[in-house]
């Protein structure tokens, strides 16, 4: 007898404590970056990273901003029957976070491709065009299309585009291209990495290349044709066609109206809607 | 949310072909701390001026340091000296011909070191005085006693912590990931690349983490029986 | 030479330019670390306790439970607090799935830290003598008051510095809770990276920062346990 | 053959040893009697380098030895011409008792193997311990564990053995075992310094004994001279306080 009631003293006492942790936890919580909206409105979940610049990624005092911010913001506008929250996630937790319906939206330049769409619903309205090219160090001259990249060894990041794209090509080709896996979000290894001859290139669009070429001194440059030319969309749950359609409305009339290439211009510094 | 069970099956076939190189990443690392972290330990148990004080700031900034700052910090170190190092002595070696799992070892092998440098100083603190003097009164020198009789006493004591930082040392080295090395968890991850069904890889590299890891708590418990046979006898 | 070569990738001036904008989020990383010691705590003794007394079944459920923390990677935990809880709890009708994420880690990190924790609270109560009971009923103390006022305190002088270890431990692995969003220190870190592209300084300055919580947390362990050695075994 | 002059040892302002001088002759017994805090078992310390004394000198043998700057070499020297009883026994927990004794010879003394065996186990059967060659000490009582400490020392056929109160954790029923042994290897002309609260046992077996108080020798003399005739106040006061233990025993 005396043990029971030892042991239920100590869980109330527990609860308690766990009660009073969850509180605090729910006070001390600042991470979610809302939009005003009518109060009837429903409430959206947009899942984004905060590490991909310049489309999504935290400026010096902490904010969330970026390009997939700025397009989203504007959708919301033109769709006042919902009101869009942001969540940043790691980028691979985003489609996790989707499937299991914490977030309803992913948006981190997602890419189409079978496999994918087998899980999720994907938008028929692309936001932004992703053209890949080859990266190699300043120096190199031997690497010009992507034929010349067979031997070589290349740099992928883990859950890319740029995987992607390569995986394809290599599926089709016979293995021709040896794949590296990063973890793609440190740029300073992988341009190590060129610099040293322990890789031969990496896949990037030029907007980023530059970025690089601004912050470490010209350590590398883009080379040959693009390797693919794709186009970015979001992501929803299977049954939240109804949410699809209403954006793929808006994003065609932004489009249609000029808006979309205007947030790019401003935000990526050039239009990158319809082409790089 | 529906969960792919064919897809974790073949995420953890793909682990599997990859887990001698987590195996390795953990055990070079185990034994090179081993021997480090036992000289350090004995160093610092002894407070040899200066080189105790010197090795006891080593092991408190190497275990400060999120092990993933440790990979990085030491992988352009590593290179970079290298590199250095050749040049000056107009060597044909570059630093792109050492594998990188040679970098992932040394810096792993820094985190082992100093984890087992504490578990063996709590060890040989945990071997009574007395021991060193009966020791030295039947004419021991301070190595010989060392060897045969104080070591021997605190490895047992040791074997505990010592699979628990093993066990640290197998489920920390995912993180080689960060220098482009495939390891078992990441083996499942590239899978899911394409289709991006991320928990089904998880879940399958958990999995073999945690068989794995079973397998190395039960060696370690057979270890430790088998090294205190001296103290088993009293249970019996 | 050395310092040409590493010339745009490392500059020490960007780690202190850094390490400011790092502080602004050490309350994060440490309400994180704080909460998850209190609920680990506080779930370990319950653990322990229940193992001590050996509630029929729960031994095996503990031991499975203890295993399976010890033997998997705390990122695979987080996932599956984060995503398969709520999955669980929805099919009872619970809809937790909206939580903030600050209360899924600290779930993570807390439970994660009860299995390390049990086992070094219940053999730091085992260890207290069964004389120290026996003494405590003669003078006429119900078990709840012998467990409190007597036990637990030398209890907690044996298990202090392997929970000191553990919380050190659990500072290092908050490192990767800036994967579910969460800008701590290290999400701070890998912000300033993505956003200057000199991640490589951002990291240092973060493991600055984590060393000296590491060094100040080490420092509080050892002036507890002193004080406490005092208070109860004298000076 | 031991010869100390004027030893001293501090433990911090605490001075334990104010200045003493003992000599001991080969084959002498001496007891060493005294309340506790005196620092008799410092003296059998320092004698052995576990504690290193301020100043002052020692011969045993032919080794000279000045205590505060003797070398590893000179102390390890001393060490294997000495041999120790401790009060708590200190075996080695992960040896046998065969190899406790066998300990010293093998990797000290470089005796063979075979040899050292020969030797421990007729120094453990000596000490009554024949049937408990392959146990470790934590299968061993007290009493046991003490005897094959003595054969340890034994087997090192040392010049001196040092017994630091080698019954004084013993339970009251296993002190004679030990007692008897000691009283036997006596009886054979080793040389031994023992400390101890035996008053009895140091009656009877001692050549010399030397009441110590304070830090200093206050009287030394047969057994005879100091517990019936003692001529200090010091020591007649403490010879009173433990009368009633052993005056029957005489």
């Amino acid at each position: 007898m005396k043990e029971n009631i030892l042991i239920r003293k100590v869980v109330a006492l527990v609860s308690v404590m766990i009660f009073t942790t969850l509180i605090m936890a729910g006070c001390g919580s600042t991470t979610k970056d809302s939009t005003s909206g009518a109060s009837e409105s429903k409430k959206i979940i947009i899942g984004t990273g905060n590490g991909f610049k310049p489309y999504c990624y935290l400026d010096d005092s902490g904010n969330l901003v970026g390009y997939e911010l700025e397009v989203l913001k504007e959708v919301n506008r033109r769709l006042p029957q919902y009101k869009f929250e942001f969540e940043t996630l790691d980028f691979k937790n985003i489609l996790l976070s989707l499937g299991a319906s914490k977030v309803d939206i992913g948006a981190h330049q997602f890419e189409k491709n079978p496999d994918r769409a087998q899980k999720y619903l994907f938008a028929d309205e692309s936001y932004t065009t992703f053209i890949l090219r080859i990266t190699v160090a300043k120096n190199r001259t031997d690497i010009n299309s992507i034929e010349d990249l067979h031997g070589k060894s290349v740099l992928v990041g883990e859950g890319g585009n740029d995987a992607f794209v390569l995986e394809q090509y290599n599926k089709e080709h016979g293995n021709p291209i040896k794949l590296v896996y990063t973890s793609g979000s440190d740029p300073v290894t992988m341009i190590k990495a060129l610099e040293d001859c322990r890789a031969d290139a990496f896949i990037s669009i030029k907007r980023i290349v530059d970025g690089y070429n601004q912050t470490y001194g010209d350590k590398v440059k883009i080379v040959g044709q693009p390797i693919s030319t794709s186009s970015t969309y979001y992501i929803y749950r299977k049954e939240d066609t109804q949410l699809k359609t209403d954006i793929d409305k808006v994003l065609k009339e932004m489009k249609a109206d000029g808006t979309l290439a205007q947030i790019s211009i401003k935000v990526l510094g050039g239009d990158y809607t319809t082409n790089d | 949310m529906n969960f792919d069970v064919y897809f974790m099956l073949s995420a953890l076939q793909e682990s599997l072909k990859y887990t001698w190189v987590t195996l390795l990443l953990a055990i070079v690392p185990f034994f090179f701390g081993i021997l480090f972290g036992t000289v350090i330990a004995i160093i610092r148990f002894y407070r040899v001026k200066v080189l105790g004080e010197l090795l006891q700031l080593f092991v408190v900034i190497i275990k400060g340091t999120p092990g993933m700052v440790m990979l990085l910090i030491v992988y352009f170190a590593l290179i970079q000296g290298f590199d250095t190092i050749s040049q000056t002595f107009h060597l044909a070696v570059k630093s792109k011909d050492i594998n990188l799992i040679y970098i992932a070892f040394a810096a792993l092998t820094l985190t082992a070191t100093a984890a087992i440098s504490e578990t063996m100083r709590g060890a040989l603190t945990a071997v009574a005085t007395g021991q060193y003097e009966a020791s030295y009164s039947v004419g021991l020198t301070k190595r010989q006693t060392l060897r045969r009789i104080i070591l021997p006493q605190a490895l047992p004591v040791a074997i505990p912590v010592l699979c628990s930082n093993l066990i640290g040392l197998i489920k920390g080295s995912s993180l080689v990931f960060m220098i482009s090395v495939t390891d078992l968890m990441n083996a499942a991850l590239i899978p899911a690349n394409t289709n991006y069904k991320y928990l089904e890889a998880y879940i399958a590299a958990a999995l073999v983490y945690w068989v794995l890891n079973v397998v190395v708590e039960n060696i370690f418990f057979w270890l430790e029986q088998h090294l205190s046979t001296y103290k088993r006898e009293v249970l019996v | 030479m050395w310092g040409e070569a590493m010339e745009g990738f490392f500059n020490i001036s960007l780690v202190v330019e850094a390490l400011p904008q790092l502080l602004t989020r050490l309350h994060i990383t440490l309400f994180l670390v704080v909460a998850a010691t209190i609920l680990g705590i506080v779930a370990g003794i319950i653990i322990a306790l229940l193992r001590i007394y050996r509630i029929p079944g729960f031994n095996q459920i503990s031991l499975l439970y203890i295993s399976f923390m010890r033997g998997t990677p705390i990122i695979v935990q987080m996932f599956i607090v984060y995503y398969g809880l709520p999955a669980i709890l929805s099919s009872v009708g619970i809809n937790i799935n909206r939580w903030d994420k600050m209360i899924f880690l600290i779930l993570t990190y807390g439970l994660n830290m009860a299995a390390f924790l049990a086992e070094i609270i219940r053999a730091a109560i085992v260890s207290v003598p069964i004389g120290q009971t026996e003494a405590a009923y003669a003078v006429g103390m119900t078990r709840l008051q012998t467990f409190w006022r007597i036990i637990a305190p030398q209890a907690v002088l044996m298990g202090l510095p392997s929970i000191g270890i553990n919380i050190v431990g659990l500072l290092q692995d908050s490192s990767i809770a800036f994967l579910l969003g969460i800008v701590d220190v290290m999400g701070k870190a890998r912000a300033i990276g993505a956003n200057t592209y000199h991640s490589l300084e951002a990291y240092v300055g973060a493991a600055v920062i984590f060393l000296v919580i590491t060094l100040l947390l080490e420092k509080v362990c050892a002036t507890i346990e002193r004080r406490l050695t005092m208070k109860i075994i004298g000076d | 053959m031991i010869k100390i002059t004027d030893i001293h040892k501090a433990f911090g302002k605490n001075e334990v040893l104010k200045g003493i001088d003992v000599e001991v002759a080969k084959g002498e017994v001496i007891v060493i009697i005294g309340p506790s805090g005196s620092g008799k078992t410092t003296l059998l310390r320092c004698i052995n380098f576990l504690e290193k004394a301020d100043s002052g000198k020692m011969t045993l043998g032919s080794t000279q030895v000045a205590f505060k700057h003797a070398t590893s070499k000179e102390i390890l020297a001393i060490r294997r011409q000495t041999a120790m009883v401790f009060q708590s026994y200190n075996l080695f927990n992960n040896k046998t008792a065969l190899e406790n004794v066998m300990e010293g010879l093998v990797t000290a003394r470089k005796v063979p193997l075979r040899q050292a065996a020969e030797i421990g186990k007729n120094m453990l059967d000596k000490v009554g311990l024949a049937d408990k060659h392959n146990a470790y000490p934590s299968r061993l009582s007290g009493g046991q564990q003490q005897r094959v400490g003595i054969a340890r020392a034994l087997a090192l056929n040392p010049e001196v053995i040092l017994f630091d109160e080698p019954t004084s954790a013993l339970d009251p029923t296993l002190v004679s075992e030990v007692l008897a042994v000691m009283k036997k290897i006596a009886q054979e002309g080793i040389t031994m310094i023992v400390v101890t609260h035996e008053m009895s046992f140091a009656y009877d077996i001692a050549n010399r004994i030397l009441f110590m108080d304070g830090g200093v020798i206050v009287e030394q003399g047969t057994p005879k001279d100091l517990f019936v005739n003692a001529k200090e106040e010091r020591t007649k006061q403490f010879l009173k306080r433990i009368v009633p233990e052993w005056s029957y025993n005489i």
